[in-house]
């Protein structure tokens, strides 16, 4: 149901273009007014959400802890799995956003006979981390198109990814990537009917925007090509804010306006991770809890409770009875 | 499982990152390769397959040498191979690996490497070779990663591994035969010229590889509590010697064939590297000592006293792995190079950056080998099984 | 009560595929006998002085909600939005991206698709969307959001304490979602329109009103422990002393009540006075903070707190120098990760713990002063302070059972495993991914360990169960060590029902086995019986 | 092509028609001979014909040199080898090379039994003193050998080499058809050809 | 708002991170690339937008029959017919590869490797830099390990 819906919206975003600009004519609209105002969406929608968590107190260090705690010197204890320090904690979390750590511990659970067993499973983890950094590649790729002279390290990037030389221009290896990684991701969540239980239309519906993206991008680079001098000059033209809709072929609207939904769609869906993965609770605070005195949040009250005083007060004859101390102390105050 | 690779001692540690550095020196010369072209390899226009071929041909026998205990454990059931197969099949994987590093550095337009995929030429043994190696090493990886994954669960490996494990054993042989083609059929070079070729291939690397298995098994064990069983390490040991037997009877043949017949063209390849040509004899103390080295292997391996000394085993087993090095690593290509069909003759040494790639391609190989087989160990070691 | 069924029978019963109908026309659930506690009984809600005390049952058709309990749950909701960044960042940042979905032990074992960590999240999640975002509101179904209304509510019930708080999920989930947190916003939401479980209730009023969670009054304290006392005698020979309420005690000892109440916690807690004896410890115990353990984890973040307070209270008054914590798992978590900012800091009289005999300074306690009494035992150890004859465990094949909070609350690992290493000869772990950070619930953590609950209980401790299943039939393992009072109330009904043949203890009962007192080392008296006053040596008896 | 080595032996040590041929395709001229690119080139009997040689051969015979160059094979092991058709024999029995499609595995070098494909082990540019403008290098990497001048053959020139003769020793022609000069050349006269017995069928005949 | 001095420095450092090809181009002049057209000659193989859209599917085609079909003409749009040559034909109008095809193609940083072999006119000189004699040496003194 959710993969229909985001199938047909993906479907409907690329006959709007098609509409906008091929019939319509509406390269203003689409290049200009649209990519701008998905930027903005995007830049204050992600810093409004960052400020939004923040403003919240965590009031409890709810560290996950995966590892030996630092308590004997005599027992080795985990640094990335229990941090015990803020640089540790820094350790951790480049584990986890730059290397996927937790995914990485993944398994699979199975019934076999009366025996439950689990098995190695690693399949998720390494599409979540081809996609990721085949992505962040792509990201980086197109830098070429907003800066001249084009810096060196980008020029190397390009290089190496189209290393090997397939097709006229050559094929970008992150290409083959990140469609392969994309779907996977798809696939399991048909394939598996767990994972079909849980997924909802918005969790297609990013993945087929990217879809849409990727694939235009890659139709226009080998297929339906269009003069990249104009694109550059389009897109030079952007980060100077003195832009010119370039005459060029709809697949390039296609492209741009795949790239503005998914901007503007960003701060307002889960894919918000990208920056919540910092905000966790659980992952970005240190196990030194009874170690180091922590601030209470601001609301936060001390408990009222019953005092020993008014205990003793109510049991003082079992205690006697039982020959308990009693304590004088709470009389005297009295 | 691949996270018990990325936990272990200091030692495991140390041997990474030495591994992955001398690597990366490799590295560092493949890209002045790439910069500069292959010339600057010992390579030339008569000989124009080197060190890197070499090694290459000599690694695909130490891959197809994973059969000598796949084939006696899942197909005639011979349990005392139980521990050993996996690491037979992780040896497969990291030495086809270095097979097609190899090639890569070898190839004058790397860029283009995937042309071999793009324009298929079933004409070409190449293309066989590229199919072959790839499957094989595709089906190891099936085959040793499920039946690891299999202990790791606590489980038998699945039902629908065993047909792969069954073509992995043809596969095995298909490897090396395949690249024996490569060079048994080609017209003008009389040494290579051979229906032996194959034969020859497979029995030295039933023996290679198999003696290199077992100097890793007792490395392993002398770290690990990794022990496979002395009747599993007997029972390789005799799997050595009639390889290595086989491999010298071939040799022999060879040699009836071109002095016997008395064609000139037959002899003067042989007569280059035992003997040297006009002077030119930088292979000759190469080849003595590969043969020699052989020849000590096999008469102390048939003798069960020796053979059976499993302190000596190693050793021996060291004297193969260095004699087939040299017979296949160095005098089977050159060999067919020297003299040129113009008879002329051009000398071959491999240059110090040539070298220093090959050790960083080994150094790869090795280095997956190493976490291969540390996660093989751990596995066992959390199932109770060592 | 329902009818349970058999292991077999429950084994062939599990069925992970989930039904082809989506999950959100899938309310009100069925509510199945075996699986939802009863709930909270009038007069104690009352006396705790929650909203909506009420005689209701979750079987029947109309929950007695308050009329505005829409928007009582919505304010709620929002309140803690605002207080709680854990539960904004959960709600806000799940990609559903399933790996956590076959983590959950009680998905496992009932293979109920609303009892995968994110779809338990989402039975949330999917109201604030609806209720409290644009994006929710304006395309509803498709962005998984949906309205409030009571078969959500019934929904959250029964879901909610269907959850043991475990955070196995968390582990493998790459955003560290939490489902714990939310199963807390979940139920304090609950106690807003009065659905709780008596269960959990019960004690709360009792650690409320009387100190401990079961309600003993302090001189029947006082007489539990004294019947302790006898039953060590008859062990060792040796006369032992439990003071109370000790004034200028150097050490304040503090278990949860179950120590003192039922098997086999009672011989956890023989072992613990025995070694304080055996070490002549100045120590004592309180009868007003009887409790170590803390039922309000499972009820709300103030009730934790409440009754945590005392502890630090009860430290202040008797002017200790720092507190020990006996073997417990959800305490642990509270005295771990909550107490320093829900009830601290620490008392002034409370130094850094420094173990008396050894000399070592708990470095890592130096906030909160309280250490685990497994740390304690752990140290005396490493400096050989202890004799211990390791053999008089020699009948038992011990493995571990790691407990979910101080395994995922504290990293609290290594430590039993020293001790356990060197009272008993014959140790084995279970399989690797079901200890240590991996493992798994007995089934009934969080305040359900309650009969009625059975059928859930069993499936929920299965994976469990079936990893000592495994080291039971391959090594022999025939005792399960823990520590945790939960886990020695639950574990023995599920190794009953799994794994029969294994016993349970506490990780202290073990040390007290092997510790060789004063006098038995000069072999004036040779312990023949063990803390459970069976012979040390069964076979010998026998052949004797 | 036919090639008459007594016009050669007449004319020694004339070179025309090799330096017209690496002229016109920009052959490099490396001077480390283990490195070097040559199209065509010249050999002594012994090298260009091995198996014909033998110890009573007359002085004349060893006096002379041999143009030798790719012989355009009938079923060229060049070809067969080839794992990309890089190389490839066209229609009219040219065996060409595609030097946009060549990896560099120099299996065709290891095939071909008359030593006639080059590689470039580095980059052949700075070798090339005086390029001709109207025909591309190569660059590393690939092998290269005599393409019998395709580019001209197509503005129906004749190859570079035949032109450059002043002495006519070079000729070429169609053996397919039966009635082309060429045939002609080879009814009458005695040639050789360099290693018949491997069954390439080599397309260059020397008369001697 | 808490954790400020965590949470303020991560925005920032998002903001420059995704407003990176802002900043970098702030107060730089938007350049424009301007290839020398051939003055005397009006009409390229195929339209202008054809060209600067598909010159290298045209280029690839055209290798591809020259070299691999023997076919050497190609018939335009217009039924025009040409020789299929980058370096005879193209270059015969382009008069200079750096004034026409590095322009748009450094500006867009593609580098087709086409001028690896193919010789573009203003190199007619060639690039024999080095003396024959030095040459000699430098290769000796890289194969120390071989020689005649």
């Amino acid at each position: 149901m959710g993969a229909v819906f985001a199938l047909v919206t993906v479907l409907a975003f690329v006959i709007v273009v098609y509409v906008g600009v091929g019939i319509a004519g509406l390269r203003g609209l689409f290049g200009i007014v649209i990519p701008y105002a998905a930027f903005l969406v995007f830049l204050i929608g992600m810093v409004y959400r960052m400020i939004e968590w923040a403003k919240i107190p965590v009031p409890f260090r709810i560290v996950t802890t995966c590892g030996q705690q630092k308590s004997f010197r005599w027992v080795k204890r985990s640094r990335l799995e229990s941090p015990y320090n803020n640089f540790e904690v820094v350790l951790r979390m480049i584990l986890e956003v730059f290397a996927f750590r937790s995914l990485f511990r993944n398994l699979k659970a199975e019934i076999k006979g009366p025996n439950l067993i689990y098995g190695s499973y690693k399949w998720l983890w390494l599409g979540a981390i081809a996609f990721h950094y085949a992505f962040f590649t792509i990201l980086l790729r197109h830098f070429r198109f907003f800066s001249y002279p084009v810096p060196e390290p980008i020029q190397i990037l390009d290089q190496i990814d189209s290393f090997f030389h397939i097709g006229l221009p050559h094929l970008y290896m992150t290409d083959v990537v990140i469609l392969a990684a994309l779907t996977f991701l798809f696939l399991r969540r048909l394939a598996d009917p767990k994972l079909r239980y849980i997924s909802l239309a918005s969790d297609y519906l990013p993945l087929f925007m990217i879809y849409g993206l990727v694939i235009s991008g890659i139709l226009m680079r080998h297929f339906f090509k269009v003069d990249v001098t104009q694109v550059k000059e389009f897109t030079m033209g952007l980060v100077h804010f003195n832009p010119k809709a370039p005459q060029v072929g709809v697949i390039f609207y296609i492209h741009i306006f795949f790239l503005s939904a998914l901007m503007a769609y960003f701060p307002f869906s889960k894919l918000v991770h990208m920056l919540g993965v910092f905000f966790s609770p659980t992952r970005n605070l240190a196990n030194n809890s009874r170690a180091v005195r922590h601030q209470p949040a601001p609301w936060w009250k001390k408990p009222k409770f019953k005092t020993y005083c008014e205990w003793q007060e109510e049991f003082k004859e079992q205690l006697i009875e039982s020959g308990q101390p009693i304590d004088e102390d709470c009389y005297e105050k009295k | 499982m691949l996270e018990k690779a990325l936990v272990g001692s200091k030692k495991y540690w140390a041997l990474v990152f030495f591994l992955a550095a001398v690597f990366l020196v490799g590295f560092f010369f493949f890209l002045k390769q790439l910069k500069y072209g292959l010339g600057i390899t010992g390579m030339s226009r008569d000989v124009s397959w080197g060190f890197y071929v070499a090694q290459f041909t000599y690694l695909v026998g130490v891959a197809a040498s994973a059969v000598m205990v796949v084939l006696p454990y899942y197909l005639h059931n011979y349990k005392d191979y139980g521990k050993l197969t996996i690491f037979g099949e992780f040896l497969a994987i990291g030495a086809v690996t270095m097979c097609l590093l190899f090639i890569v550095v070898d190839i004058g337009q790397t860029h283009r490497l995937f042309n071999v995929l793009l324009h298929p030429t079933p004409h070409s043994m190449l293309f066989y070779d590229m199919i072959v190696l790839n499957g094989y090493l595709l089906l190891n990886l099936i085959c040793g990663w499920t039946a690891l994954h299999a202990v790791y669960k606590g489980t038998k490996y699945p039902d629908w591994v065993k047909p792969f494990i069954y073509l992995s054993i043809p596969w095995a042989f298909s490897i090396h035969t395949v690249t024996a083609f490569l060079y048994a059929g080609l017209p003008g070079r009389h040494f290579w010229l051979t229906a032996v070729m194959a034969p020859r291939f497979l029995a030295s690397a039933f023996c290679s590889g198999p003696a290199l298995l077992l100097i890793l098994i007792y490395i392993v064990k002398a770290f690990t509590r990794f022990d496979p069983g002395e009747k599993a390490i007997r029972a390789l040991a005799k799997t050595i010697t009639y390889a290595l037997l086989a491999n010298l009877f071939l040799f022999g043949c060879e040699l009836f064939t071109a002095f016997y017949s008395g064609i000139p063209s037959h002899q003067i390849s042989l007569k280059y590297l035992f003997a040297g040509l006009y002077g030119h004899m930088k292979l000759v103390p190469w080849m003595w000592a590969s043969y020699a080295l052989m020849l000590t292997a096999a008469i102390l391996l048939v003798i069960p006293q020796t053979r059976n000394n499993l302190g000596l085993l190693p050793f021996l087993c060291l004297l193969v792995v260095i004699g087939t090095w040299i017979d296949k690593g160095m005098g089977l290509i050159v060999g067919g190079f020297v003299p040129n069909p113009l008879e002329h003759i051009t000398e071959y040494m491999p240059t110090f950056p040539e070298v220093m790639i090959s050790i960083g391609i080994y150094a790869a190989g090795f280095l997956i080998i190493t976490v291969l087989y540390k996660m093989a160990i751990s596995v066992m070691e959390s199932r109770g099984l060592i | 009560m329902a009818k349970l069924p058999k292991p077999d029978e429950l084994i062939k019963s599990i069925d992970w595929t989930p039904p082809e109908k989506d999950w959100m026309d899938d309310i009100p659930p069925e509510i199945k006998p075996g699986r939802y506690c009863y709930p909270a009984k009038k007069n104690i809600v009352e006396e705790i002085g929650f909203p909506n005390p009420r005689d209701w049952s979750p079987l029947d058709e109309d929950w007695k909600l308050p009329s505005n309990f829409r928007e009582i749950i919505i304010e709620g909701m929002k309140d803690r939005l605002s207080k709680y960044r854990s539960f904004k960042v959960f709600m806000d940042i799940c990609v559903r991206c399933g790996a956590c979905a076959d983590k959950c032990h009680y998905f496992l074992g009932s293979g109920d698709p609303k009892n995968m960590p994110v779809l338990r999240a989402e039975l949330l999640r999917s109201i604030y969307k609806g209720e409290l975002t644009w994006q929710g509101k304006l395309f509803g179904k498709l962005a998984g959001a949906r309205k409030l209304n009571e078969d959500v509510i019934k929904e959250w019930f029964y879901y909610y304490y269907q959850c043991s708080e475990c955070r196995r999920c968390s582990v493998f989930c790459p955003y560290g979602i939490d489902t714990c947190e939310v199963t807390m916003m979940g139920r304090e939401l609950l106690h807003l329109v009065g659905c709780n479980i008596n269960w959990i209730l019960e004690p709360v009023r009792n650690c409320f009103k009387i100190g401990n969670h079961i309600g003993i009054p302090p001189h029947t304290i006082k007489e539990i422990i004294e019947y302790l006392l006898w039953d060590i005698e008859e062990v060792t020979g040796v006369k032992m002393e439990v003071p109370f309420n000790k004034k200028g005690a150097e050490i304040l000892f503090v278990t949860p009540s179950g120590d003192y109440f039922a098997e086999p916690g009672i011989y956890t807690m023989m072992g613990y006075i025995i070694l304080f004896n055996y070490l002549g410890l100045d120590w004592t115990m309180s009868t007003y903070a009887s409790e170590g353990g803390n039922f309000g984890l499972f009820t709300s973040h103030e009730a934790m707190a409440k009754i945590n307070a005392k502890i630090y209270h009860e430290a202040e008054r008797l002017k200790v120098r720092f507190i020990i914590g006996g073997e417990c798992g959800h305490m642990w978590r509270v005295k771990h990760q909550y107490m320093d900012t829900a009830t601290g800091p620490a008392p002034k009289n409370l130094e850094v713990p420094r173990s008396p005999i050894t000399g070592t300074v708990f470095e890592h306690a130096k906030s909160t002063k309280m250490i685990h009494v497994c740390e304690f035992t752990a140290d005396l150890i490493a400096h050989g302070k202890l004799e211990l004859d390791p053999s008089r465990n020699d009948k038992y094949v011990v493995t571990f059972h790691d407990s979910c909070n101080p395994s995922r609350g504290m990293g609290f690992f290594e430590e039993p495993r020293y001790i356990l290493k060197h009272v008993c000869n014959n140790f084995y772990d279970m399989p690797e991914n079901t200890i240590r950070e991996k493992t798994f619930c007995c089934g009934s953590g969080s305040g359900l360990n309650t009969d009625e609950f059975m059928e859930m209980r069993m499936r929920g401790g299965f994976p469990r169960a079936n990893a000592v299943q495994y080291v039971r039939d391959k090594h022999g393992v025939n005792m399960l060590a823990c520590i945790c009072a939960i886990d020695r109330a639950a574990l023995p009904t599920l190794m009953n029902y799994w794994a029969p043949e294994v016993g349970v203890c506490g990780v202290h009962e073990l040390v007290a086995n092997a510790l060789v007192l004063p006098h038995e080392k000069t072999g004036e008296r040779p312990r023949t019986l063990d803390m459970r006053q069976q012979p040390l040596k069964p076979e010998e008896e026998e052949n004797a | 092509m036919v090639i008459d080595t007594r016009v050669c032996k007449k004319h020694e040590p004339c070179e025309e028609c090799i330096k017209a041929c690496h002229h016109v395709h920009n052959v490099p001229l490396i001077p480390n001979k283990k490195h070097e690119i040559k199209w065509i080139w010249k050999e002594e009997f012994e090298h260009a014909f091995p198996d014909t040689a033998h110890e009573y051969l007359d002085e004349y015979l060893h006096e002379r040199e041999f143009i030798v160059l790719c012989n355009h094979c009938e079923h060229p092991p060049c070809v067969r080898v080839c794992p990309t058709q890089a190389t490839f024999k066209r229609e009219d029995g040219i065996v060409m090379m595609d030097m946009h499609r060549c990896i560099g595995c120099r299996f065709c070098m290891a095939a071909c039994p008359y030593g006639s494909r080059s590689f470039n082990w580095e980059d052949p540019r700075p070798y090339i003193k005086n390029p001709n403008p109207r025909y591309p290098t190569r660059m590393k990497g690939v092998v290269e050998k005599c393409t019998f001048c395709t580019e001209r053959l197509a503005e129906g020139k004749l190859p570079a080499c035949v032109e450059a003769c002043k002495h006519g020793a070079i000729m070429v022609g169609d053996l397919a058809d039966p009635h082309s000069e060429i045939n002609k050349v080879l009814r009458e006269h005695f040639t050789l050809r360099r290693k018949v017995h491997l069954g390439t069928g080599p397309s260059v005949f020397y008369i001697i | 708002m808490h954790d400020a001095g965590k949470v303020i420095p991560g925005i920032i450092a998002f903001v420059l991170f995704v407003t990176v090809p802002f900043w970098t181009n702030f107060g730089k002049a938007a350049p424009k690339p301007q290839p020398e057209l051939p003055k005397e000659y009006k009409k390229c193989v195929e339209s202008k937008e054809f060209m600067r859209r598909e010159h290298m599917k045209l280029l690839r085609k055209w290798r591809f029959d020259v070299v691999r079909n023997n076919m050497r003409v190609y018939i335009n749009s217009e039924g025009r017919l040409i020789n299929m040559s980058l370096q005879n034909e193209c270059m015969r109008c382009h008069t200079s590869k750096k004034k026409f095809c590095d322009v748009c193609h450094d500006y867009v940083a593609a580098h087709p490797y086409c001028w690896n072999c193919h010789i573009p006119p203003e190199e007619k000189k060639g690039w024999a830099t080095k003396e024959v004699k030095s040459l000699t040496e430098e290769a000796s003194s890289k194969q120390p390990a071989s020689h005649h």
